[in-house]
């Protein structure tokens, strides 16, 4: 008993973190994990919806509103069913691929199972808004001309055959994790998923009617500006939350994530007061959201000085490339999720690889490990994703074509999804 | 009488209604218009798409006043809302056959 | 010694939740319910606010918003005074019916005191977000022709002689609470009372001039589904800072929230889909807080599976029952407040009694208690919320009339009342 | 080991608060400040940008949002930079004064330091979020006409030279923290330098064209009012962040907190009522923000009844203060940063020396303090902030004058700041 | 033909719809103006800075029609647009030239 | 001179610019309007409430022309805008008196 006593003793004394009891519960651990969850779903309902919504035009906003909502309604449904086992759960022969069946209909998310320090039910909740988050960012891609319920359909499809599979590489115990890429919070999972799902649906749909010839300002900046501020408070759950724990690995992601926010959206802002003459409201809101996407793989790896180094680039390089699919591809990408989310994605899944060393302020690398091998890793891991989204998202909106007409017809993308889709006005003032 | 629409610059609006209190005008009609003309608008850049805006916003005025009045009215608006540069708008003259008050059926010039 | 300390020590592993100290506090619960705080706040303002306030036309927006945050400032006031005291302070004698004055003026509510496992004044404000939202949910029911003067004096009687007595019946150890009535977060509370709030207070207004001939859609839909993001989003306060803990609980109220808002959200907008051709966000949004309402009693209590049948139940209930009182009864409960949240908080509260059962995946029934007794129970809890609360709250109408004109005349009426109420205008564009 | 084993459980038990582990951390309290965080950082964005923004005409509100979020962007760079270590590090000789550079770029907040029980990093982040704010706030003075290049110099040297040395003073272990000033959650650190900031600000600059004679009315009182709810919440992580920890004394911040809004907004509401005839949306908001900001300084020391008779000052004196600048001085302070912030925090400031007393329910004094010479600290931390930020204010703005124009010209400020200095427009409904 | 132009309260506007349909009238054009004239719009406080609301909401309807229908409309505007409080509007009759319906390219009466 | 008002669908307006341009029109003005006619609006559900909505969203063109370019400006108006629907709108022409133009002074064909 005494041995016993001592042991316990020893342990709490020892524990990182924090004190918890036998079961493995901390309350405060608990309690940050509750509140993440709370602020990703706030990205999305209504951070992302209002970013999105504002920046299209009029006759189109309750369309993307509408999109996002749904969209969270059917992944949670899909994710209770079977994506959070699909996800998370051992798959056995195939666990290399994909999970397994055992936690179907969340059969052993009861409430006493705990996952680390936090409940179960805290974990697949928490995970269940970055499901929720990744095809709601591709809506973006195809906005303003893609019918409802192929926008459905295909969202289905999608996040059964890309967002579940990448989601248990990299993070379920899958290949790429096995390989130690390093993927924080999402940036292969979420961004580059997102931003590569979002230019092939761009590319498949074709650009909306008079791209680039007649008016498509934003309609609304303050809903934008709005949505993006959400957004940003939302992301320290994102970031901060994916370290499962309110610790100094919580704390340094969160910092890091607002450090590269601000140092992406001034930036974007300079860029565009230099280049175009005047810095603009749109411009330092995207600059935001690239820093924020571009620190995400890397925020719990990395210092300040590296934060300030990965916005920076966040916010030249995806400005770039913006401009560049836009004005050179004139791919219509229509809220430019690639350029964005995707290009941000690869930046900061590759920035990691770096950063996470010791001699950069991070976080040091995995033992074995050298810059020159996590790179290696960290490359394997944008290309398999980038490829895997780009042929399956293809393939579904190929198939979902030959069942579904994908796009609204040239009338009814002049009335408005609003009215077309759903019999709504945004507006009656 | 006559009607007058004139075509002004939105700024100009409060200058050109006390310009016509001053000459004893009691009543318009004020609408939002946009105006395509010479004067051009300015470009807008949302990341990277370039949106030439051809409508300027503009205000348009209507006064119904007798005949005897479109001189002075014309004078009062082209005095206040003239800034000497491009786009200072138009002032349009019809002819008003009949006009009634709804409140007492009135007609005539005592309805304006 | 030795003893003692094995004591402590098995006091330490056997603990459920939560190493705590001697004075009961812990940090990581009082987190949480801080948190919860500032979410179920949220839900009123600006969550509330603005979900109504878009669906009321332009003339009349300020002056919900308006109502919104005087309620919010009224019932804090009301509730520092004697409201916490009533609700939830021993009431001697008549502890049956109401709490005693004992912490009037927040007496007890010291910077030491310790409720449970949290500083006292954390859970007094808790409650108090609680009893905010409830008469502002209210205003739904008269929205748009109510005078303002009326409406306050409305709400402060309402709050005292309906609000805080059944609040002490339920949770502040009443006869209700003795009775084993099972309401998690606030079915009979928050949602039947202010459902059936509501309705009465429509009927004793009457309708709105035009009510069903002139139009009256939303004016700012937008608008409308932001509060309804942040309604969602606050509502994991709301329910799962019920636990007033952060633990498993917590986390099963979280995920069953989530469950059924998504399920009731993505029922109600097929069901329009099938009945109307179209599904709206105005639908989807309303099903998502039929979901919400209708999970509360139940939040605590019951597992994923039962989440999903319950959302899927508010998602077909309550929209039958909107479209039966509009279009049958032809009842202007203007922004539908009884068929959503007074139908789904029955709903809940029925479901609470049954889902709680083990066998479906709940809690467990308390000892002694069988499927059948429970209902019984709940049906008891039911009724005498829904009759005392349509008793009282027609009382105090016909009371508050005989002093003050409840409704605006027909031109202001016309007018609008943020013009004649608040010399305002919402928008100037 | 018996004897090591006994002293660390008698230390279990005696913690005050919570048990932790041996390198101080606590998993409750950080989880309470990351939440903290994220609630400020909401405050700016988007709340007060929302706020603002609606109160301003429609072509400026792009200008106001752009202003608050580039100073959030500038001021996180110039904190990682230097500002946190001025502010909080131990600056030898010139302690007293101004902090040290052993912090610059945020060398020591490495991924393991801790402060009190907390990551270091979450300290210095919650801090920064103060950082943001008070700056932005000073934008309501000068709103309308000042150009956005000037606006950057200006508040980056405001917050070199006014914020950072006070936050010194104050917070840092400076000449008015050794005096004993009463600050809790920044009465003169944020809104005494704030609201003084900002009407040297309007007085620098001058009235806007046909202030007080044409109309400039708020372009969108919805937007106010949902930027007033987020600000309402967010306050709750302003004020109970303060205690960092989530125990009593963020439990209490928090109640009195929200007292002394809801009387705030309330004793406004009523004044407004009795004066001008009717209750305005507005003047519940804008004593909403005076309750708030008045309670802040006081929020950690005092009590309920306390607070309520500090919201009920704040409504009183704050609408006074008002009403007498506009209609007597004539002072274009646009959105009235001066009497709601500056005289709120002035006033705060004086109460919490009084209200901190143990017979008013407060915390009590400092052993050999009285509540006179109490006052006169905070007198004289009151007058040593104003005097300070006034002069260096002004002194600022006629520097950077020499340099940059500071406002637009006629033509451009009748166009609008949207279009001349962003090239955008907020709506295109 | 004639152009009538009627100024009227937004309020007004169904009455005043529902009684032209009844004398046959079955398209017009609305559009949402201002109107400045002897009714006095009210008084706005905004944090003590006070503004008199000088404009005041009206709605603009135009009706095409032939020149013996005239008087009937004007009779039903009149009547229901009548409040006989100060405001209720106006009535304005011009001379209409010429008409084409774009769909079909009619003219005169037919394309009314 | 003449004033040649043209009802459109909004979607249209640019393509009628266009084809104004052509023929040299260089100024016109533009206005919001709703239209009533025999075109139909769709019918809009709010949680078992049904509106039918009775007005079109419609653009309303005045261009000021010379007397001999009129027959010119209906034709382009009338092809541009035409998509054989109904709901296609209509052209009203009206006589214009006189016209000024407010930076200059000058009036009459030299200020259009
Ligand atoms: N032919 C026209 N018919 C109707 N409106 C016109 C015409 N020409 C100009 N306008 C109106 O007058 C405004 C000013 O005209 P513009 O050519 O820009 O400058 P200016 O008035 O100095 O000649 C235009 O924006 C338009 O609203
Ligand atoms: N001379 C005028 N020209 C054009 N519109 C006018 C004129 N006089 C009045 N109006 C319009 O008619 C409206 C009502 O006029 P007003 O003088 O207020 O009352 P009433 O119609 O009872 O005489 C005004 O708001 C304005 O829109
Ligand atoms: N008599 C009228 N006076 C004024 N405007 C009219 C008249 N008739 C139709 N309009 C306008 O023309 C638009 C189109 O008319 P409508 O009858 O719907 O179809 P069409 O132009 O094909 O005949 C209407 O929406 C309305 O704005």
């Amino acid at each position: 008993m005494k041995i016993y006593n001592s042991l316990i003793l020893a342990l709490l004394c020892l524990s990182p973190v924090h004190v918890f009891a036998a079961d493995g519960l901390d309350s405060g651990d608990t309690a940050w994990i509750l509140t993440s969850t709370a602020l990703v779903l706030f990205m999305t309902l209504p951070g992302l919806a209002l970013f999105y919504g504002g920046l299209v035009r009029a006759k189109n906003v309750l369309s993307v509103l509408m999109q996002c909502f749904a969209i969270t309604c059917m992944v949670t449904i899909l994710w209770v069913i079977g994506g959070y086992s699909l996800a998370f759960s051992d798959g056995g022969s195939m666990n290399d691929w994909i999970g397994g069946t055992s936690n179907f209909f969340l059969a052993n998310v009861t409430r006493d199972a705990v996952n680390g320090t936090i409940p179960d039910s805290v974990f697949s909740i928490f995970q269940m808004t970055f499901a929720i988050i990744t095809p709601a960012l591709i809506v973006g891609g195809f906005a303003e001309r893609m019918r409802f319920s192929a926008m459905l359909v295909f969202s289905m499809l999608w996040f059964l055959l890309v967002y579940l599979p990448i989601c248990h590489w990299v993070w379920g115990g899958g290949w790429l994790s096995q390989m130690g890429l390093l993927d924080f919070a999402g940036g292969t999972v979420v961004h580059i998923t997102a931003g590569v799902g979002a230019i092939v649906a761009a590319l498949v749909l074709g650009n909306r009617k008079g791209f680039l010839t007649v008016h498509m300002t934003p309609h609304n900046m303050t809903m934008t500006v709005t949505g993006a501020g959400m957004l940003w408070v939302g992301w320290f759950g994102f970031n901060a939350g994916s370290a499962v724990a309110a610790n100094g690995d919580a704390g340094m992601a969160m910092l890091v994530t607002h450090i590269s926010a601000a140092t992406g959206a001034f930036t974007w802002m300079l860029v565009e007061w230099l280049k175009f003459g005047k810095p603009s409201a749109l411009g330092i809101a995207t600059g935001m959201v690239a820093g924020l996407g571009t620190i995400t793989p890397a925020s719990g790896f990395v210092g300040p000085m590296a934060a300030l180094f990965i916005g920076f680039s966040a916010g030249i390089i995806c400005f770039t490339a913006t401009v560049f699919i836009k004005q050179r591809l004139r791919i219509d990408d229509s809220l430019d999720v690639f350029p964005v989310h995707g290009i941000g994605g690869m930046l900061g899944t590759l920035f990691a690889g770096v950063f996470v060393a010791s001699q950069f302020g991070g976080a040091g690398l995995a033992e074995g490990m050298t810059i020159g091998s996590q790179l290696m890793v960290q490359v394997t891991g944008i290309v398999a994703t980038a490829a895997w989204t780009g042929v399956v998202t293809y393939l579904i909106l190929k198939l979902v074509g030959l069942f579904i007409t994908l796009r609204v017809n040239d009338e009814e993308e002049t009335q408005g999804l609003d009215i077309v889709s759903h019999e709504e006005v945004g507006y009656n003032l | 009488m006559k009607i007058i629409t004139a075509i002004i610059k939105p700024f100009k609006l409060d200058d050109v209604r006390a310009s016509l209190s001053e000459i004893g005008i009691q009543g318009l009609t004020v609408g939002e218009v946009k105006g395509f003309g010479r004067q051009k608008g300015h470009t807008e850049m949302y990341r990277g798409a370039e949106y030439q805006v051809e409508y300027i916003p503009k205000v348009k005025l209507e006064i119904a006043t007798d005949d005897d009045m479109v001189d002075q009215v014309i004078e009062a608006i082209t005095k206040a809302a003239n800034t000497g540069k491009i786009g200072d708008g138009k002032i349009f003259v019809t002819n008003l056959e009949h006009v009634i008050r709804i409140r007492t059926g009135e007609s005539g010039s005592t309805a304006l």
